[in-house]
């Protein structure tokens, strides 16, 4: 398949369309909203978690301590700037410092980590996300356990109807953003020169060296990306929409776990891979909350067991397959 | 006073490391041999302090007597969980078989609709929740489906895979154990005394873990350079493709070696509550899988003796910086010695992968 | 694969409407709750939800159910599993409100659940009753609809401290070791202050991290000081843990208070004679003397079940040979409030409601219950337990007392 | 100054030398095999020129530029190309990218965009005769059509010098003879140098270099044209042995 000129960026369209048909559902269907919200969290995690892991196959366990800073640095500003007479900028510095966190973090562990491959990678990222908790709560940074509560501070800053309203939808909108924003760069990196220097490293870091790969460059560039997505959907989907933050709480490995699975129950290295992922695994999760409240993990591990070993390219690695020769192929990548 | 703290925390460590440290020898086993990471680790500890627990409250056995019974139960849950979960993902040669006849047709969709008849009458008798029969239910229809497709090696996904596995193999037992025993956390008092050191006190319990720990270590290391079994499974350690040429049956040393990780971490779990007899419920394990994964770098990941030694210095480092942070004024001296063993970890990493032991 | 990608979003989305949905029958009250059934707080979850179920089988069957607009109306409990997860606290927690058309809410168990779902419950404009958040913190942030049951956490020790003060004056030396939580902390810090108001040297004060497997060096380093009290606690391991290490390293306090753990029975089955004389604060305890005969006394009203009654019903509702503990007890109260509110106001009417709660005071075989203006309990007194003998025994308050302290503890 | 210049270079792994003192050069347009039986040092001896690991001792001059510090992918970016001896295409990658890939990111690679790069490897597809296969993921293919994807991967590199290890290994010698044709052809059209490894087949040294190198428990044993090593009595001990027919081919 000859991918040239404007066709490059066709997969974009069922991208756009899957996260306008969820938004549109959430907008249309009244009480809805929270539900896509939830699912739209899962594949932003998705999205921004296969940035990285998908296109490099490097296993950051830790990935989470990006949301977990991101989400601090939201709640700093709105924290400790809001008295200062900012007014909704604080938000904005939010954003800034959520992106500038996860990105110094990132180089932090990108500068230890990347060095290593396989499990060895893996479990320097988890040492990294514990370490940073420990650190936090040891040394009493940014009020250490405590955490910070700041819906106080909202309301102070955005106006009591604001806050909710922020609490409530745009705190989601901007999710979507971020969702988007991810998927576009992933699109973008895919059909650059990082996208082909990610997949030869990814199949051989040894050989895409010998072609002339700078290989630590791109790697850093992918992690880089996909720290300050996380940074970002942490800032949204933990800091704004929720409005308080326990280090316990946001650097939890297990939302790491969940990423993965989103990502391989989708297809890693996919583009629309992490939002199929995601929004199976979040409704199986919602409807089996409803349906066998306290049962749903004892259901739901035989089932990952299952789709792994079965199926280890993901709903859209088959779909991939099936369409190859097909006209719709170039949409599915 | 500064120094007896010191050594008392040194002492304190040093016991405690064995157990931590016999505690990660199944990781590093099973990744030395099948370059997997059991992140499920902490839930076979748990198994192994429920097996511990159960013996001494429902029969009455002291825990020491539990071990050779923990090293059973984990034995057989590593084969069950190697040859329906792990070896799909590692092994080139899969299990399925792929072609069915037709006979072999009939007999697996007769026999699907009969347990799934069988689950339907029985259901209203045992008066069992739903979920229990839809959890077997999904087990016996993976069965069947690995029977037949068996699933392929992954060569790029695969560590990957084995990570989600293996963490899925662990939530299995986590909510089969709180099916069984609810989430109450647990603990059984056997009290054989203590000695006083001076600057710390001993239980004998303790010492005796220590002790366990150290004995297992030393068995599992003669095993491994006397025995031709053992020096067979350290072959496929050294050189995968090399043990294979000389005709050492891979698949299964596999097989045996992760059963046989999976075995001792189980068994470890018996230990540890010899160290804390309390808190037993059946989410333990998440800590301890951290602390492991810790140890077992320390010990240069592939080696089970490297393990063994790692848990005592992570044992020695983790009490004895206490001591330290403690003097410094405005830090939570806990939570730094926490912060302090991935600190280190990095480090180790850094600068030394192949362990503390190995120069490399 | 665009149309196939619509395609298989939208037959999931079908199933995420098709789903059944129960619609209030109008002869109902629907009272609806994302519980922690599942994940960390899975315990206090199990207890808070027989709690519920208990509670609203008392007030269907033996009550009668609840008078209003002139009808006796049922009790209906849905209950979700949020997983100990804030993403499903606020979808299940939407979905309870508009899709199960719930009239009031319950909270998840912890602080920070109930923080989470609470942005919700206020865009709705729906009570969400408080049963396990015990942060101040939660009461500061200007929210309308949480109301709470479970006593905020800087008092937990004070009465313990008291209690020393008067049995022995001449104690002297404190030691404060809690895990680092902001619900600890919050506790440590009011005993700390009310330690030095006693007149108090607190010796040692130091904490430890959350899910910790050995305490040994913050004990030896707590051996050192030489305490003669020593409070603390955080969860529920850490306590049995932070319990059995003293009695490893052969500490021996004249008095140990362990918060959250030292009160449960599963604390002395654990650690059999190594508990005896050790006590803890609690909200609620099998065992204490709330009566409708005490109420009636001081003049406050009485709603709910005797105590042995409660526990009758609790067993039934889980179905297992279980004690109720205070998690059960506070989401149990906290139903009986909303009872008394809405037949106060004859309505369903969340806000209505949420007025009379505020000026509502009452007693239950929980004990008092009354909240300020923020919905933060202030009605509701704790009590301490001792382990003696193998058996909890409320020492104190006097009031309450089922039996004599011991005092100094047994040594381990 | 020739194109590579190795002087007394060197490599140790713990106590073994596995390449001991090594010292040649390779000249513009040359075609060079270097020989020698296994474990003779002729995979480190590549690894070391193209920069997979760096060399203990010796400087490494390529291009008028001092290597010997540099990594791979620098050295790489000035003209060194290199196939491997079992190939190592980019599995999940197709034939088109793969080559494309080596475009991109080669020696000239600065310059050429990502559509650019496709649209040469259909050039270079075209050459090794795999169109059928062009949208295919390399992972797929048989092993000769993965060397040829190899080969031409490293041509699209555009290097001025392209290592090629046991290019003919495991083949028939039908399929040895195409291969040396087609070396040859690319050698003629692209106008760059070639090292080939060769473990002991001597039909297509003979049929391709013009100057051989011999080595030896990885030091140089013989360094001269092809004819002469052919019959040189100290190449005819270390392969004592081995079939005198492929020998005197």
């Amino acid at each position: 398949m000859m991918v040239k000129g404007s066709g490059k960026y066709l997969p974009v369209v069922p991208v756009l369309v899957a996260y306008g048909a969820l938004l549109g559902y959430g907008l249309m269907v009244p009480g809805k909203w929270q539900l896509v919200s939830q699912l739209a969290f899962y594949c932003t995690l998705g999205q921004a978690f296969n940035l990285f892991m998908g296109m490099t196959g490097y296993v950051d366990f830790g990935y989470v301590a990006f949301m977990g800073v991101g989400t601090y640095g939201m709640a700093v500003s709105i924290y400790n700037l809001t008295d200062k007479g900012l007014g909704g900028w604080v938000i904005v510095i939010g954003f800034a410092l959520a992106a500038l966190f996860s990105v110094l973090l990132s180089l932090a562990v990108g500068a230890v980590a990347l060095r290593l491959r396989g499990a060895y990678f893996a479990i320097a990222t988890i040492g990294v996300n514990e370490g940073f908790r420990f650190l936090i709560e040891g040394a009493r940074i940014w009020n250490g356990s405590e955490g910070m509560i700041f819906t106080r501070h909202m309301k102070q800053a955005l106006g009591k109807p604001g806050a909710m309203a922020m609490g409530t939808f745009w705190a989601d909108v901007m999710m979507f953003a971020v969702a988007i924003l991810a998927a576009v760069l992933t699109l973008v990196y895919m059909r650059n020169k990082v996208g082909y220097a990610l997949t030869a490293l990814r199949e051989d870091e040894d050989a895409a060296k010998v072609m002339g790969i700078n290989v630590t460059k791109y790697k850093i560039i992918a992690f880089i990306t996909s720290a300050a997505l996380a940074g970002l959907l942490g800032a949204t989907a933990w800091a704004l929409k929720l409005q308080y933050v326990y280090p316990t709480d946001v650097f939890e490995i297990h939302y790491t776990v969940e990423a993965i699975i989103i990502v391989l129950l989708g297809g890693a290295g996919t583009l629309m891979g992490p939002i199929v992922g995601g929004l199976i695994y979040g409704i199986a999760k919602y409807f089996l909350a409803i349906v066998l409240p306290g049962f749903q993990l004892l259901i739901f591990a035989p089932i990952i067991i299952a789709i792994i070993v079965l199926f280890p390219e993901g709903t859209v690695g088959i779909l991939k397959k099936k369409l190859t020769g097909t006209a719709l192929q170039r949409y599915v990548i | 006073m500064l120094f007896e703290q010191l050594s008392g925390n040194l002492i304190q460590g040093l016991v405690l490391g064995m157990v931590y440290g016999m505690a990660t020898m199944g990781l590093s086993l099973i990744f030395g041999v099948l370059q997997v990471v059991n992140v499920g680790h902490g839930a076979f500890i748990m198994v192994g302090a429920f097996t511990a627990l159960t013996m001494f409250q429902a029969m009455g056995v002291p825990p020491v007597l539990a071990i050779p019974m923990a090293f059973i139960i984990g034995m057989s849950l590593g084969m069950l969980f190697y040859y329906g979960a792990v070896k799909p993902l590692v092994s080139p040669s899969g299990i399925g078989i792929r072609k069915l006849s037709a006979r072999g047709k009939g007999v697996i969709a007769g026999s699907v609709v009969g347990v799934i008849l069988l689950m339907w009458l029985t259901s209203g008798f045992f008066k069992v929740n739903i979920a229990i029969y839809l959890f077997l239910g999904i087990v016996f229809l993976y069965a069947i489906a690995l029977y037949i497709y068996g699933g392929r090696r992954q060569d790029k996904a695969a560590e990957l895979a084995t990570l989600l596995v293996t963490f899925s193999v662990g939530v299995i037992l986590e909510e089969v154990v709180k099916q069984l025993f609810t989430s109450e956390a647990r603990g059984y008092n056997w009290d054989i005394g203590k000695i006083d050191l001076g600057i710390t006190v001993l239980p004998y319990t303790k010492l005796l873990a220590a002790m366990g720990s150290l004995a297992i270590a030393v068995i599992l290391y003669l095993w491994f350079n006397k025995t031709r079994a053992g020096m067979a499974m350290r072959s496929v350690v050294e050189d995968d493709v090399g043990a294979r040429v000389c005709g050492v049956n891979v698949d299964w040393q596999y097989a045996l070696s992760f059963s046989l990780g999976i075995g001792l971490t189980v068994t470890s779990g018996v230990l540890l509550t010899m160290f804390i007899p309390v808190g037993i419920n059946p989410y333990m394990g998440g800590p301890y899988t951290l602390k492991a994964f810790v140890i077992a770098v320390l010990g240069g990941l592939a080696s089970p003796y490297g393990a063994f030694f790692g848990g005592v210095v992570f044992g020695l480092l983790e009490n004895g910086s206490y001591t330290l942070f403690a003097n410094i004024p405005g830090l939570e001296p806990f939570a730094m010695t926490r912060f302090f063993s991935f600190v280190m970890l990095l480090v180790i990493l850094l600068i030394r992968p192949t362990g503390l032991l190995k120069a490399k | 694969m665009g149309k196939r990608a619509v395609l298989f979003v939208s037959v999931l989305l079908a199933l995420a409407m098709a789903a059944p949905a129960v619609h209030a029958a109008g002869h109902e009250i629907l009272v609806g709750h994302p519980a922690t059934l599942s994940g960390s707080y899975a315990k206090a979850g199990e207890q808070a939800v027989g709690g519920v179920k208990a509670a609203v089988d008392w007030i269907n069957n033996t009550r009668g159910g609840v008078m209003v607009g002139g009808e006796k109306k049922m009790i209906a409990y849905k209950v979700y599993d949020c997983e100990s997860k804030k993403e499903s606290v606020t979808s299940l927690l939407e979905r309870l409100i508009t899709t199960d058309k719930v009239h009031f809410t319950y909270a998840p168990y912890s602080s920070g659940l109930t923080l989470a779902g609470a942005p919700v419950a206020e865009k709705y404009g729906v009570i969400y009753m408080d049963h396990g958040g015990a942060s101040d913190n939660i009461f500061k942030q200007g929210f309308e609809y949480i109301v709470q049951t479970i006593g905020p956490g800087s008092s937990y020790h004070a009465g313990t401290l008291e209690m020393v003060r008067k049995i022995d004056p001449a104690a002297k030396k404190v030691a404060l070791a809690y895990e680092d939580s902001e619900f600890a902390r919050s506790v440590m810090d009011g005993a700390e202050a009310k330690a030095k108001e006693l007149g108090f040297d607190v010796v040692f004060k130091r904490t430890y991290p959350a899910k910790v497997t050995d305490l040994t060096p913050l004990l030896s380093d707590l051996k050192a000081a030489g305490a003669e009290i020593v409070i603390g606690g955080g969860h529920f391991q850490d306590g049995q843990l932070l319990n059995q290490q003293m009695a490893d390293l052969d500490i021996n306090p004249k008095l140990l208070s362990l918060i959250a753990a030292a009160t449960l029975p599963a604390f002395g089955e654990a650690l059999g004679d190594k508990a005896e004389g050790v006590m803890g604060p609690s909200h609620w305890e099998y065992g204490v003397t709330y009566s409708e005969a005490g109420a009636k006394k001081l003049g406050i009203t009485w709603i709910g079940p005797s105590q042995d009654e409660y526990v009758a019903l609790f067993k039934k509702a889980v179905g297992k040979d279980m004690l109720p503990d205070y998690h059960a007890a506070e989401a149990s109260a906290a139903l009986l409030s909303l009872v008394l509110a809405i037949e106060k106001v004859d309505s369903l009417d969340s806000d209505k409601v949420r007025a009379a709660l505020g000026d509502l005071t009452f007693m239950s075989f929980y004990g008092g219950w009354d909240v300020d203006d923020t919905g933060k309990q202030i009605g509701h007194s704790m009590v301490d337990v001792q382990w003696q003998k193998g058996e909890r025994v409320i020492i104190w308050p006097e009031a309450a007392q089922t039996g004599a302290p011991v005092y100094p503890k047994p040594k381990f | 100054m020739p194109l590579l210049r190795c002087l007394n270079v060197t490599k140790r792994f713990g106590g073994l030398v596995a390449v001991d003192d090594m010292t040649f050069d390779v000249h513009k347009g040359e075609m060079l095999a270097i020989v020698g039986p296994n474990g003779a040092g002729k995979t480190t001896m590549f690894n070391l020129i193209n920069g997979v690991f760096p060399a203990d001792e010796g400087p490494i001059w390529f291009d008028g530029v001092d290597v010997t510090r540099f990594p791979a992918f620098k050295r790489a970016h000035l003209g060194l190309g290199r196939t491997f001896q079992i190939p190592r295409p980019f599995a999940s990658a197709t034939v088109q990218e793969n080559i494309a890939i080596g475009g991109m990111f080669g020696a000239a690679g600065k310059e050429i965009s990502v559509d650019e790069a496709m649209e040469m490897a259909d050039q270079y597809i075209q050459l090794i005769g795999l169109k059928d296969h062009r949208d295919k993921p390399a992972g797929g293919l048989t092993p000769i059509e993965k060397k040829l994807v190899e080969i031409a991967r490293a041509l699209a590199m555009k290097p001025k010098l392209l290592l090629m290890d046991e290019a003919m290994a495991g083949m028939n010698p039908k399929d040895i003879d195409e291969m040396v044709a087609f070396i040859k052809q690319i050698r003629e059209t692209e106008n760059i140098a070639i090292v080939a490894m060769v473990e002991h087949i001597m039909r297509a040294v003979a049929g391709l270099a013009e100057r051989v190198i011999v080595m030896h428990q990885g030091a140089l044993l013989v360094d001269e044209p092809t004819r002469e090593a052919l019959t040189d009595p100290r190449v005819i001990e270390v392969y004592l042995g081995r079939p005198t027919e492929e020998m005197n081919a």
